[in-house]
């Protein structure tokens, strides 16, 4: 996909916690309906790279922009109302909720009136195979089952731009397969930044690939480059890197 | 199916109230009604904590205050016009718009947990300090004197609206206050039934989710916390209706607390529970009074401790449990999940 | 500021011309021991209360559970001062040595029978406590009544110029000391210590280092109530004992150690510092009512500055 | 609003009501009148106000038992109905419906704040049940259902002030308790050190759960006055007499207290904390009378626990016995009969002497006692007969306004 039209764009984006640098200098592009991969060790600085651009962190220094909005330490829900939505590495979702209720809450904001919002709603319980427990308390499901309603309630909202960390986590590879095949319908019409560790994953699903390392972007390029490189490998075995 | 069942029993459930409450002063005795009008009105303090603590997840040890601004709106302004009427939508909009100040400050600056409970509880003292040191005769609002630790005595109870000379019995007070209590309990019902509450339990049950779909946690927040303000300073009406007197004790820490335990009691997350809560221990403590054998502190002691040990969930939730137990063994239900509760309970401690 | 000729000539605003007298007075700078007198006033003040707080702030900051029966502990501190001096045990014995090691008995017997169900559950512990507190009123009202005979303030006074005020001040201010250093000492040097430490940080960290956290719960309550019991003691000799003098306690101890944040010592030193300072001050300057509603006014502005109370700013995973 | 709907809806309330009281005028009119005549009593017997309470109680309850004993009153036996209020106002007002609408007592006795009595007294007038307020407070009630037979600052602070101006020098420096007592009370404290000539360098008020006393101290020092007046209240405020004495400020500078020794201060307290204070109050467990050594003897047989018989226990039980000489003139129970008894200056003679009820206020003339405490002991110094309730009656006359039911706050 072209880089034309920057979907998403942070510059010099930085984040400290006291004495520690947990995201420095990431200088990141995202076209409009781009899919993109982010990899790198625990610690690298992907979640609180996500944290930033959904308002849960305010960053330390640099700018983030989506399309022509200036996020960087604005409230959560006025980035989600601009058209971000993301499925956070520990599932987070309403415990004391069902299912539907939940796919709901999130699909009346995308949706004007209210057979729309439960046409909607139907739709994507349908499409996270949810709708055969439905009624159930969120609370009660297994991680897995907790994994897809949050997906849902992600798809529910219909955002422009889909962060999802470590979507897979936890998955049989059943249901890792069918979570790369809706990431690659999703792509049809939005863009994605998805962070995984499991690598065969990256492979069914990636274009391009950036590699987060230290707080830093080590290297951008698709995805056979980045697999193929020798520093990427040293990260992953925990080597040290000769950069 | 279950669920039409329930809103059945539900429907009958207030059918029964309001039989109950309309024809409760033909079969007791003034002196039951009037206890029963008294139990009712705190009922209403009750409800109105169970919907913040319990729906909006904030925990206010505070909920007195509004109680007791209420109350002083209530005596206040009916000193000063002679007319019940306005005075008691004064007692409603005084606490709902301090509700909204305090809660401003509060929530726009990301304060929650124990810390929100501090906050709250201080301001209830600040109040009583306040109140309590306005005995002079300089602090008089229009033609009320404020009292200090006496308070304000006699003050002019309920009349039939817009006709100050024509004030209420004590069994029509009964009528208006139990009927006020059906009235919040089911607007409370379809509120929590209604977006906006199923919102409020969203952002109970997770803010961050709740705010990376779009919503602002801090004004739902401040929305239930209004609401529940002025719920209280109803109830703060009510009250006064109720003992014709108001002092600064209203603003007391013991009421607060008071008010937690009536819900735990009940059952934190439902909104009979606290209601019933309420009214039980209101009751025990006026019997605790009449007898001589032992120390009331000490009745009350065991009896709250036993409990947090024995029914840490409350009568509710409780009893609704056992039903369903029950109800397994008989093989009457066939679902592999256990249902959920009546309400949506809240789950304290798993938190922050 | 009003000039002395006003004295005595209006009824009303009296206290407000004479703190502002006094407030001239000492803005001047003329009476030098009467600044003395203040400072040892407002040293006094934050020490008493740092005192009350420790027993809770251990508890609150290592268990997550807020003592409603605080007060009530305090008091049982002052009652087993009081009845074992009456009963003709030597007063500092009895301050130091039975207070403390009889309401940590207490403490022990509460935490396990009581307390150790309900850990996790922040509200379900308050509500207990609260309960428990109703219940020691209760009991203690039954068996000594309602009042009961105090204990002289041992040690005299002394006089600083023109003023007087009583070595009894400077040794709360050194107990205050003696307990902040052995606490640190316990928490740096000690096994429990690092436990402990470990468990303020991170409970599930401790549970997985192999340490038992039921027993080091069970530690610290009771170091909490010793604790709290020992503040008892101290104040016995300069409060009015009665079975309901915990309940003038909670409230402000309450406020101090959830100002204070998480770290136990620092936070607890920080915010009984700074409140026992503005409630001093403002009670010398104003009156006494304004002087609590000074102090909690700055309360809530100081928990809407640092949501995490003083520590969670500065002095982050520190004891 | 239009008047037919109201109508109709009353009208309508009223049909439902008759035709479903039927069952309610058995249960509501069941009593028959005969049998004991009931006493209600009012007391905080748990918290913080119990100390003060339950003294009030047990001489309730002996003055009862000595009418028994001589043969209840109209032939009648009397019965106790107390309900422990718990320090609560809520319950005050609960309790004071339960005996008036359900136990339907014959009087009522109690209340020891002043703002447990205005929580009550609408409650009496309203359901027109007989009120009688023993306790010492600030003056001011003016209301023909209440009567009120404890003493107000006229008959003791009045005393206070001067005799300790007398004895320790004209600059005084007042402590009270923040409420309308302490107040009230620090006001009649400054008219009358200023009537002598006096000077007022300072008046602190301290809400009722200050316990350190160090500020105030230094406060004090640094005003330099001759004498420190105190109308400090509860236990919390005890902690005062502590600090002051652990300052050494005790030979220092003399304490006359309008509320020390009230409940039992001087036997709590250390004598090297206690001595030399200056009271005045309306009765003192000391005063060697026969009729003071037979009811100290009597109370403390029946109840031996009780630290100290204070004017709060002596105005009760005096107050009680008045109630019955007005029932033995009025020969009935009636509550304007009753009145209107007690109004013809009815006495009795009781442990303090002499208490004569007044008309025009409700008020009680009554003797009034001041004393200084000598080894955790009070030891009466002088004795002012038949003090009349000047500061109420100043702004009270009920023989004019026999309809007023205000509490006054005298302008002084």
């Amino acid at each position: 996909m072209s880089e034309l039209v920057p979907l998403l764009q942070t510059k010099n984006l930085t984040m400290r916690f006291g004495g520690v640098v947990a995201n420095d200098d990431v200088n990141f592009t995202l076209g409009e309906m781009e899919l993109r991969c982010l990899i790198g060790p625990n610690g690298a600085g992907k979640s609180t790279f996500f944290k930033m651009l959904t308002g849960q962190l305010t960053p330390t220094s640099g700018s983030v922009t989506f399309r022509t909005h200036s996020i960087a330490g604005h409230a959560s829900h006025e980035i989600a109302r601009l058209g971000i939505g993301i499925k956070t590495q520990v599932p987070n979702v309403f415990n004391e909720i069902s299912v539907r209720e939940h796919i709901w809450l999130a699909a009346r904001r995308a949706h004007a009136t209210g057979p729309r919002i439960r046409e909607a709603v139907d739709e994507v319980l349908e499409r996270a195979r949810l709708t055969g427990i439905a009624d159930a308390i969120v609370g009660q499901l297994s991680h897995g089952q907790r994994q897809w309603v949050e997906i849902g309630t992600v798809l529910a909202a219909d955002p422009e731009l889909i962060l999802l960390d470590e979507p897979a986590a936890g998955m049989t590879d059943d249901e890792t397969g069918r979570t790369a095949e809706i990431i690659r319908e999703i792509n049809r019409t939005k863009a994605l930044i998805v962070v995984e560790h499991d690598m065969e994953f990256i492979k069914m699903i990636a274009k391009k690939v950036t590699i987060f390392h230290q707080g830093r972007i080590l290297m951008e390029d698709d995805c056979a480059a980045v697999l193929a490189d020798e520093r990427v490998r040293d990260i992953y075995l925990g080597k040290k890197v000769a950069a | 199916m279950t669920r039409n069942h329930k809103l059945i029993a539900q429907a009958l459930a207030v059918l029964v109230a309001i039989v109950v409450v309309a024809l409760a002063p033909g079969y007791l005795d003034l002196f039951t009604v009037m206890q029963l009008t008294l139990f009712a009105s705190m009922a209403v303090l009750s409800l109105s904590l169970a919907f913040i603590w319990g729906f909006g997840g904030i925990l206010s040890f505070g909920q007195s205050a509004f109680f007791g601004l209420g109350g002083y709106a209530y005596a206040v302004a009916v000193g000063n016009f002679g007319d019940s009427t306005p005075a008691i939508v004064l007692a409603i909009l005084v606490p709902a718009l301090f509700a909204g100040a305090l809660g401003y400050f509060v929530f726009y600056g990301r304060i929650s947990d124990v810390y929100l409970g501090v906050i709250t509880l201080t301001v209830t003292l600040i109040l009583f300090n306040v109140v309590n040191s306005t005995a002079g005769n300089e602090y008089t609002i229009g033609s009320v004197r404020l009292g200090g630790f006496n308070g304000i005595p006699a003050i002019q109870t309920f009349n039939m609206p817009f006709d100050p000379s024509d004030i209420l019995y004590p069994e029509h007070a009964w009528w208006v206050t139990g009927g006020l209590l059906i009235v919040v309990y089911l607007g409370l019902r379809l509120l929590i039934g209604s977006t906006f509450g199923r919102i409020a339990i969203a952002v109970r049950e997770n803010e961050t989710r709740a705010a990376l779909l779009g919503y602002d946690p801090r004004l739902v927040k401040l929305g239930v916390f209004v609401i529940g303000g002025a719920i209280a300073g109803l109830a703060g009406a009510l009250y006064v209706n109720w003992g014709a007197f108001v002092g600064p004790t209203i603003f007391s820490l013991s009421l607060s607390a008071e008010i937690i335990i009536w819900i735990t009691v009940g059952s934190l997350g439902t909104l009979v529970g606290p209601i019933l809560g309420c009214v039980l221990i209101q009751y025990l403590v006026s019997q605790i009074g009449t007898q001589q054998t032992f120390n009331s502190n000490l009745v009350l002691g065991v009896i709250l401790v036993g409990f947090v040990l024995l029914l840490p969930k409350g009568i509710v939730l409780s009893i609704q449990q056992a039903f369903e137990h029950l109800a397994y063994w008989w093989g009457q239900r066939k679902s592999t999940l256990p249902s959920s509760s009546l309400d949506v309970p809240a789950m304290e401690g798993e938190k922050g | 500021m009003v000039g002395q000729g006003c004295k005595g000539a209006s009824l009303v605003p009296v206290s407000g011309l004479q703190s502002g007298l006094v407030l001239t007075s000492y803005l001047k700078g003329i009476e030098m021991d009467l600044a003395v007198i203040v400072a040892l006033d407002v040293v006094n003040g934050a020490a008493s209360l740092f005192l009350l707080c420790l027993g809770l702030a251990i508890i609150f900051g290592m268990m997550r559970i807020i003592n409603l029966a605080h007060g009530e502990f305090v008091m049982l501190g002052a009652y087993a001062t009081v009845v074992s001096a009456n009963a003709g045990l030597n007063i500092w014995i009895a301050m130091l040595v039975v207070a403390p090691a009889f309401v940590a008995l207490v403490g022990l017997v509460v935490e396990r029978c009581l307390i150790r169900f309900l850990y996790g559950r922040l509200i379900d512990s308050m509500l207990a406590t609260w309960g428990l507190s109703l219940f020691i009123v209760g009991f203690v009202t039954t068996i000594f009544g309602n009042t009961t005979k105090g204990v002289p303030t041992p040690l005299g006074g002394f006089s600083v110029g023109a003023y007087r005020t009583s070595y009894y001040t400077l040794f709360l201010l050194a107990m205050a000391l003696v307990a902040a250093g052995i606490i640190y000492a316990l928490m740096r040097h000690t096994r429990f210590g690092l436990i402990a430490r470990a468990t303020m940080q991170n409970p599930e960290m401790a549970a997985k280092l192999g340490v038992n956290p039921a027993r080091i719960y069970m530690m610290t309550f009771t170091l909490g109530a010793a604790l709290s019991g020992l503040a008892g003691g101290l104040l016995a000799p300069v409060s009015g004992i009665t079975p309901v003098m915990g309940a003038a306690y909670i409230a402000k101890a309450f406020i101090t150690v959830v100002g204070g944040g998480a770290a136990i010592l620092s936070g607890t030193v920080a915010a009984s510092s700074l409140f026992g300072f503005i409630n001093q001050l403002g009670a010398y300057f104003t009156t006494p009512v304004y002087g609590e509603v000074i102090l909690f006014t700055s309360a809530i502005i100081l928990i809407r500055l640092l949501p995490q109370g003083i520590s969670g700013r500065f002095f982050k995973g520190q004891l | 609003m239009t008047l037919s709907r109201r109508r109709f809806l009353r009208n309508s309330i009223a049909a439902s009501t008759t035709m479903l009281a039927a069952p309610a005028v058995i249960m509501r009119y069941g009593y028959g009148s005969e049998d004991p005549i009931l006493v209600g009593s009012l007391h905080d017997q748990s918290g913080p106000l119990a100390a003060t309470g339950v003294p009030m109680v047990d001489s309730l309850a002996l003055a009862i038992e000595e009418v028994n004993a001589a043969g209840g009153l109209l032939g009648r036996p009397l019965k106790l109905v107390h309900y422990d209020t718990q320090s609560n106002i809520q319950l005050y007002s609960q309790y004071a419906q339960q005996l008036a609408v359900k136990d339907r007592v014959a009087v009522v006795h109690g209340g020891i704040t002043s703002a447990s009595r205005e929580a009550i007294r609408p409650t009496f007038d309203r359901f027109r049940v007989l009120y009688f307020y023993n306790t010492l407070y600030e003056g001011g009630v003016c209301d023909r259902n209440i009567f009120c037979t404890g003493t107000t600052p006229a008959q003791t602070v009045e005393k206070l002030v001067p005799y300790a101006m007398e004895k320790a020098g004209k600059k005084a420096y007042i402590l009270a308790a923040d409420y309308n007592y302490g107040q009230i009370t620090a006001k009649w404290m400054t008219k009358y050190a200023r009537d002598h000539g006096g000077e007022i360098l300072s008046v602190d008020f301290f809400p009722l759960d200050v316990t350190n006393f160090g500020p105030t101290i230094s406060k004090i020092q640094a005003a330099k006055p001759d004498l420190v007046l105190s109308a400090l209240v509860g236990g919390n405020h005890t902690a005062f007499y502590r600090q002051w004495a652990a300052a050494g400020m005790k030979g220092e500078i003399p304490i006359a207290s309008t509320t020390f020794g009230l409940v039992n201060e001087p036997s709590t307290l250390d004598a090297t904390e206690s001595e030399g204070v200056l009271g005045a109050y309306g009765y003192f467990e000391e005063l060697t009378t026969p009729a003071s050594t037979a009811y100290v003897g009597k109370l403390k047989k029946a109840h031996p626990e009780i630290p100290y018989i204070s004017e709060l226990a002596a105005a009760t039980y005096e107050g009680f016995h008045l109630w019955a000489e007005g029932v033995k003139k009025a020969g009935t129970i009636d509550r304007m009969k009753v009145i209107e008894a007690l109004e013809s200056g009815i006495s009795f003679d009781g442990p303090s002497g002499t208490v004569t009820l007044d008309r025009a206020t409700h008020h009680a003339t009554r003797n009034a006692f001041l004393a200084e405490v000598k080894d955790r002991k009070w030891s009466v110094l002088e004795s002012y007969p038949d003090q009349k309730p000047l500061d109420t009656a100043a702004v009270c006359d009920l023989i004019k306004n026999p309809n007023d039911t205000r509490q006054y706050e005298i302008d002084i």
